[in-house]
């Protein structure tokens, strides 16, 4: 059996519901199975990764995971330019490093993708 | 004053138990008092006692459960949309011959009529969904 | 009788709904929560949605519980941010609550 | 115990969800309370009341029993103009009689009732 | 590689979307199912993202189950009603699905 | 073909399951292979025996167990989704001292390393959500 490239794509914002944290789970497992794993993050789902979130009393920070991913052999972090844009939001804002490619690119690297699971 | 609290979100699809129940705490520290609040949908989830939340994540159904043993509010969870979703009580298990029931002790179960009731009765109704 | 909406969802899936002033009139009062706070980091989505609120006399809040959590910075002045108590006296003082 | 003006807000589809026949079953039960009860439909709730809807294998048609609400003593009955007009729809592609309001007036009409629910 | 992208939102909740033709490209087919054959029923609303799809090679179909369910009556001929053995064929055809 | 089948929805507020099963049982009709169905998220609830619904609602958990044991597919429950849902299989119960179990004889319980594995063996994978 091969290893295959699978991609997580997040696009929902965090603490709103639990699909940033089952989606990770998923990435991280994949990657435990040494596959080929990248993350790509489009929409509300760039909030998942926004720097300066707070903790409030009896609900979880679930996103601090996701600075670890480089730890998890998970190098290849994408936002979707446009995202960040309609949200006055930019790269910098990120608590990982990230590469912020456009639609058209978006669209390429699905293509390369054997597995792609969007949450 | 009188509120009436209604429920509608799933545990993890929504932040609705997590928002409620903050309201609440908030609302009897200013002196109101929550009489009833009502779990119908998705809400009916918050009700279960098989559920494992992790260490960190919010536990829903025993803030609830504690929240009604401090402050004396009923739980009610709605009848119908807890049986479409396999949410059950002791009685209902054994009416329909289930092989169990999961609904937690503090949480009792009724039609949507408790609802309508409770929301003539109460000076504000609240819905979190 | 004045209403107080909740708007628990994002300006980026319910553009519509702020576009139709979240059905307020005037006097009534906007609370943003949960996914709608989301949108006060951009100081361009919601000027307009403010803007039509400001004129119509209707006064919007936002929870600030759910501003720090999403490590939002808000733009806008004219957004006041409360905690839990600030939302329980606001639905003490409207005459009921509309959750969209 | 005075009677409450108690309205039901329709907005979403049917079939993806059970909103609408929740939404129903709480309309139902206040005017079994002889509350005084209405309906109004808007953004893809609008749907709800379409006409022409078909049975299809397993799948419960909820919608029929909108055609029944005048039997239970529900006659308010609004639809958003502008949610129809964006769907390409009109009056008459509902199954029940409707009267067909403006954002504005449904400003009023929330104004004048006691309870509103949203689904 | 093509890809088979289903799409179950509404236009009228995730337009943004559809703006970006679901990150679809050449040679990729995409299927309306659930809340996303709404739309079909009006001539305007799909009018430009189904030119978009069309210049782009990109194939549209609708799940005809959800779309007679909903009672719709689809508005555009490009727009080809299959029934759940050709939502199977499409995924069979493709590499991937990509569930949106 | 082999076909890896991962479903996510809530039974109420996603047409997911319904979508799935139709899609399954066209799968297999034109002579494919359903090797599981992996339930994930809210997609857990799908797997629950205390669920009664109406007679004219679609009965998913029952439908699920059918087509199952008509064409040997597994039906597969995220032990750590449904931990947090109150989706709980016997062993889990005993583990955690819960109060009973709910999940349905047809279904059984294992970690995401399972749909990890599914997918590499499967020649296509398809998501319902």
């Amino acid at each position: 059996m091969n290893a295959q490239k699978l991609m997580l794509v997040f696009t929902s914002a965090p603490y709103s519901n639990s699909n940033g944290q089952e989606a990770l789970d998923v990435a991280l497992i994949g990657a435990a199975f040494e596959q080929d794993v990248s993350l790509l993050f489009l929409h509300d789902g760039v909030f998942q990764i926004k720097a300066g979130q707070q903790t409030s009393a009896g609900i979880k920070q679930t996103t601090k995971a996701f600075a670890a991913v480089n730890d998890f052999g998970i190098d290849d972090v994408y936002v979707h330019d446009l995202s960040l844009i309609a949200r006055g939001l930019n790269t910098e804002d990120m608590m990982v490093d990230v590469k912020e490619i456009d639609t058209k690119a978006i669209s390429s690297l699905l293509n390369q993708h054997d597995r792609v699971l969007t949450f | 004053m009188n509120i009436n609290v209604l429920v509608t979100g799933g545990l993890y699809s929504t932040q609705c138990a997590y928002s409620a129940w903050r309201f609440c705490r908030a609302a009897i520290e200013a002196g109101h008092k929550i009489s009833q609040v009502f779990f119908y949908q998705d809400g009916v989830s918050q009700s279960t006692n098989l559920s494992v939340p992790l260490a960190d994540e919010f536990d829903a159904v025993n803030q609830w459960a504690e929240f009604s043993a401090q402050h004396g509010c009923e739980l009610v969870v709605c009848v119908s949309a807890g049986e479409r979703r396999g949410v059950i009580g002791a009685e209902q298990a054994g009416e329909f011959g289930l092989p169990g029931s999961n609904m937690h002790a503090a949480f009792r179960v009724e039609g949507l009529g408790v609802l309508q009731a409770a929301s003539l009765e109460a000076d504000r109704m609240v819905t979190f969904k | 009788m004045t209403t107080l909406f909740t708007l628990n969802k994002s300006w980026y899936d319910s553009a519509w709904l702020y576009e139709q002033l979240v059905f307020a009139s005037e006097g009534d009062v906007v609370l943003l929560m949960e996914d709608a706070v989301l949108a006060l980091g951009s100081p361009i989505t919601l000027a307009s949605f403010l803007a039509k609120c400001s004129s119509a006399n209707i006064a919007v809040y936002a929870l600030i519980d759910d501003v720090s959590t999403r490590g939002i910075s808000n733009q806008y002045p004219s957004v006041n941010l409360l905690g839990y108590n600030g939302f329980v006296d606001l639905l003490i003082e409207a005459d009921k609550q509309v959750a969209w």
